[in-house]
């Protein structure tokens, strides 16, 4: 495993330390909690203050107007935000970005670094596969088809097709959009499209985009897991239970060890995908992302199950804030794609390499 | 509240224990399918009153509204396996549940406990649907330690006087009548000095407050009793004896706690949800659901020789937990693969009225509960260990 | 379900108590423990007596001898002699005699029933499936192929062929033996047959006798399961560590209660089974028994597993008991299939029920 | 026992650790493959001092039988980086691993505590294997709680004089020298009061007994001290201060204990099994192998961040034992897939001298001391809990 760059330990203290001009210091969650359940799900305002800060051409080249950092310090803020609960979009926004800039798409890319426009990859056809060429197809320079489970808000959409990218307009002519609200407060929309006439720009890195998207998104889910797991750890220490603070029963310690033990895995194997892909390490990489991203949707959901079992009644209330986290969780774990399928294309790489 | 009384005027029951199993499920399939009134079917949250109401109506009519009661009280005197024919169709159909504390705990702890006076004023009144009962046993703070109660309900001359708080009172806010442990003797040691008050909830004195849950609806309410006045006779049997009554309901509850229908439902919502998305092709999936589907089934069998034991009157002991434990962790387990099998997907909130036979959040949200109230599963462990494992302190 | 009937109440009662003559009432596991690792690592006098109480005919027609019993009084055999760690290929028998009655192959029945013939089934090809027709084919009335896991010590193999039933004897011309130590102390054998003369009887029932060994096998494991489980309960109340029995801990407590929930499904599930077979059922009698054969499989692995954990390193040493029920749910656990292969199986009766 | 000595006339090494990996580990294959004597491979057991004393005799000639020991003293100087490759390309090859109390606990021990006399006297016995080590902590009944010692030692004169009973002690019978934990301050609190002693196992009143297990095999033993009498000097560090020295020394260990290494071998055991048996092409034990293969990549990315911090000089602390508990639960449950995949075969036991590469049960049996010997699992949890999470007592 390579090291860290020092530049990059640098960058990362300074990214930390700016973070907090959208996340607060003092782990208040009063903005998230009222953004929920109104559309789009997450403020304008603070999508500027992304945009001022850089953040949104993190990766991307400095000719474009991007900072050119590395997945280490994109990675980061992906913990912080998910530390925070974040709603909005970045994520999305780096991988659309990433595909743009891939496809050499020029258009869009000035005004979304800006925070003016702002664009969400549609690179799914059905919600439990990784299949960024599927459900659409372009005939006669017309889109045709569906893709699901897009970042609600967007005013352009990013479609991956097996031809290449495809930039859609929120308003095009022959666009349905199906708005469905999230447990966590969030949108997220399916589309159709109906003979949109349109653009194809080819773009032979869709994999490698979809990939590093699905990395930064581990880190995110660790950062929601992890301070999900403070709280609850917080709670058994204060809560008392036949008068001794539920933290000293054997059986929840032993459980909660479990979480540290994949905490420290997770965290592990993230950094390790990191730093192979900020080295250009090409062998194995494919196989370190997917792992990275197994065992952090695993922590999401094993912290999700014991987070609320912990807490117990209170969890179930709206003013208790782990609700917030187990919610969060629960919509961010099945992004992407089942674990199993995580596991089955590990085996075709594993294979492959051999 | 008043709730006005539904006209129970239906000609007494034939002994449906008579008959074999298929015959009733084809009457229960027959009257649910022609009588189930305009309401929602396969609902994933518990209905308030006003959205059950006609549903409750039709079957106090019927006379099937307390299907376990004797015949001779109003009941149908459903023997457990009849019983739980009956659980099978109306799932099947997607009944709602209705309102059943006062004809699940209320009714049988009056009949064992009460006085005939009590049997005579309050049975004949759930039949009817005039009170709807609320159970008030939690406290804040105290969580799975029930008998860490505070409220404490001292006599003033004819009345007693409820000072206290509870907590998580089911579908509170539906209720006019609430059963209440209150601590009676403060010296006693903590289970011993508890009793057992009949507390109507528009007495003055008498706050209660929902609980917002993450989800906007108010299953669970809180409810305030600040020196309230109850007559001196709204006691079940003997002063400082409530515990042992509140006990011995919650055990009997436990064998139907452990009934494997909500597993069974939401295997149902995981074949659907599969089949809909492609996953049914999928080997390692089918491998999954098959060790659910064992389990499933593995979990009816042991349910039937709970219920045989019932039927027998055999004593179950703090083996019943076992059902318990299995069935609320195999629902969690049904529901988070029914995540996985979602998504991108898995984090919808179904829109009110939706279709539920989907929703795999939904189902995630409501498998929780079941692992925490009514004995969470580390108690009943606990319990488990030392009453049937005879493992040491 | 069906009830058992009353008479079977009564003939399980008294199979139960002359058990004694095979299994000593006190629980001493000495001439268990002589007789391992000493080919053919059971006891033929023990066998005369199985014999002598009429148990090897215990399912077969009283036409040929038998006792004409039910499933559930044999499953009460199969768990004390579970429980008991009885080296005797007593299941097995019952295997291969209830093939040679559904073939209607008389030779061998009489002497097998009197003890005098040691009959065993040999019908799988490759260790870890159903397979009762594979490895072996019959051209011009001559055995070829190969068959694994045999019990060892027979004197006469029962082969399950595409055509039908085999009987060939152990001293057969062109008959190769592999004998295998198991860790129990047992010996299986594989074997190969080399243009072996033999006469085929059809038999249509070869499934319907391997689902009834595999039913009755559970059985067996639940009863080594359970007395592996009373002897780690009763260490776990007098063994101190930190100054408390161990069985104080709630971690270990939790755990100990997981097994007696497995225990309490596969009694469940088993008798559930038996209650079938015995009344008749045929629809999902077999998805039944697949359900009854996993759970007790994964009892017998997760009991193995927690009483070596539990006991800690007194459970390494030969003089230990807990010891050799390790060993028979390692060797047991393993018999007919793999869990997951139940599991396959279980799913295709499933969609063909549907 | 006496072993006549090894030559150890190797020229100075040079520095490895400025070699990049690839190239040390071309010298370290080179070497194996050209030199490893005519003993087994891949053995599953332990092998006793007999068989793997021309192994012990090649590495000692070499110069490479303390790979972590400073080159002027006589080691190979390899930072935790190269002694892993070291590690992989001897398990690759399937060496035995030989006696390396001295080597990897002693050693060490004597460098930061001993005496400069015990330093001159002891090392270079332990390079030409002289003196084989054997390590007495645990005593009957004490289990995981190590402290709860009951050997005593008590100051006569020039003497200490060793009264008590060790076990579990690794491949004792080997051995010609022992250290030992012993009480020599019986007023004192538990964990002081201990002191660390060396003991000659041919001393008067010394007894060793072999434990035999299951497969007959005698890897470990029981040693019997009958008022030993050991020169006054035989004791590392001060009096009482034992305990901290042996923690220290478990703590250490804990991070190569938490070593890939025999998942890895375990795993590799899997798919030649499943390759051979048919296993490897259906679609759910596929899925079962991913996830273990993927948990075994994971498990060694999170051993490298330990090994860097080790390099670094950075200090661990109690999430040491998070390594050692998914390195030891994952070789168990790879061993259980083992099991199930060799089905009716599970149980087979190894002719002396088999091929261990398909060795169901062999791994089955060797995986399970792993969760208890170096510390339990629940120890270490319960450690894990209090100094890691912070968790009330």
């Amino acid at each position: 495993m390579p090291q860290q760059p020092d530049d990059s330990v640098e960058n990362i203290r300074m990214l930390t330390e700016s973070a907090s001009a959208v996340v607060p210091g003092d782990g208040s969650l009063d903005r998230i909690r009222a953004a929920r359940f109104q559309h789009p799900g997450f403020s304008r305002d603070v999508w500027m203050t992304l945009a001022e800060m850089g953040w949104l051409g993190l990766r991307l080249g400095e000719e474009k107007g991007g900072l050119a950092l590395g997945v280490h310090e994109a990675m980061a803020l992906s913990r912080i935000f998910g530390a925070g609960l974040v709603p909005e979009p970045f994520l999305s926004s780096l991988f659309a970005l990433s595909l743009m800039e891939a496809a050499k798409a020029r258009n869009w890319i000035g005004s979304a670094l800006h925070g003016e426009t702002i664009v969400a990859p549609a690179w799914q056809s059905v919600p439990n596969a990784l299949d960024p060429a599927g459900g659409v197809s372009v005939k006669a320079g017309r889109l045709h088809g569906a893709k699901v489970a897009v970042a609600a808000g967007a005013d352009v959409f990013a479609v991956t097709t097996p031809e290449g990218l495809a930039l859609v307009p929120c308003d095009a002519d022959g666009l349905t959009i199906k708005r469905m609200r999230m447990h966590d407060g969030t949108f997220r929309e399916d589309l159709h499209f109906d003979a949109i006439p349109c653009e194809i720009h080819e773009c032979e890195k869709v994999q490698d985009c979809l990939y590093e998207a699905m990395l930064l998104h581990a880190g995110f889910l660790q950062g929601t897991a992890e301070r999900a797991f403070d709280i609850t750890l917080e709670y058994l220490r204060l809560r008392k239970q036949f008068d001794a603070p539920i933290g000293s029963f054997q059986a929840l310690q032993h459980r909660a060890t479990e979480i540290k033990v994949q905490l420290e895995l997770s965290r592990a194997a993230i950094d390790a995908a990191a730093s192979a892909l900020d080295g250009g390490q090409t062998e194995r990489l494919s196989m370190a992302i997917l792992r990275a991203r197994s065992r952090a949707g695993g922590l999401g959901r094993l912290v999700a199950r014991e987070a609320a079992q912990m807490h117990g009644a209170i969890g179930f209330t709206d003013e208790a804030d782990i609700g917030l986290f187990v919610r969060k969780l629960m919509v961010e774990a099945g992004q992407f794609a089942p674990e199993y399928q995580l596991r089955a294309q590990f085996m075709s790489l594993r294979e492959a390499a051999a | 509240m008043t709730n006005p009384p539904f006209i129970a005027d239906h000609p007494p029951h034939p002994d449906f224990n008579a008959m074999s199993d298929d015959a009733f499920r084809a009457v229960v399939r027959d009257f649910v399918e022609n009588h189930y009134p305009d309401i929602p079917r396969f609902a994933q949250r518990r209905l308030r009153w006003p959205e059950v109401r006609p549903w409750y109506g039709v079957l106090a009519q019927k006379g099937w509204i307390a299907p376990t009661w004797p015949r001779e009280l109003g009941g149908m005197g459903l023997g457990a396996g009849k019983h739980l024919v009956l659980i099978e169709e109306f799932e099947r159909f997607g009944c709602a549940r209705v309102h059943d504390i006062g004809t699940v705990m209320l009714g049988p702890l009056l009949m064992e406990y009460g006085t005939q006076a009590q049997r005579d004023h309050y049975l004949p009144r759930i039949l009817r649907g005039e009170d709807i009962w609320a159970q008030g046993y939690s406290e804040p703070g105290a969580g799975s330690d029930l008998a860490a109660l505070r409220t404490t309900a001292e006599l003033d001359g004819d009345h007693w006087v409820i000072s206290g708080q509870k907590t998580w009172v089911t579908l509170g806010a539906d209720a006019n009548m609430a059963f209440v442990l209150a601590r009676t003797d403060k010296a006693a040691k903590k289970q011993a000095g508890i009793s057992f008050l009949l507390v109507p909830t528009d007495a003055t004195g008498v706050t209660v407050r929902p609980i917002e849950n993450l989800e906007g609806h108010a299953e669970f309410c809180e409810i305030f009793f600040d020196a309230v006045r109850i007559p001196k006779a709204n006691i079940v049997g003997e002063v400082n004896r409530g515990w042992t009554m509140a006990k011995a309901l919650l055990g009997h509850e436990r064998v139907f706690i452990g009934a494997p229908r909500l597993s069974a439902n939401a295997l149902s919502r995981l074949e659907a949800l599969a089949r809909g998305n492609g996953a049914w092709e999928d080997p390692v999936f089918r491998d999954r659901f098959a060790g659910l589907a064992m389990d499933l089934a593995d979990l009816g069998d042991l349910f039937e020789t709970y219920v045989q034991r019932l039927r027998t009157g055999a004593s179950i002991g703090a083996d019943v937990g076992i059902l318990k434990i299995f069935q609320s962790e195999l629902y969690q387990r049904i529901s988070e693969e029914l995540m996985q099998v979602a998504g991108s997907h898995a984090g919808i909130k179904l829109e009110e009225g939706g279709d539920s036979r989907f929703d795999a959040a939904g189902t995630y949200l409501a498998a929780r509960p079941t692992t925490i109230f009514g004995g969470s599963t580390e108690v009943m462990r606990n319990v488990l260990a030392r009453a049937s494992l005879n493992l040491p302190k």
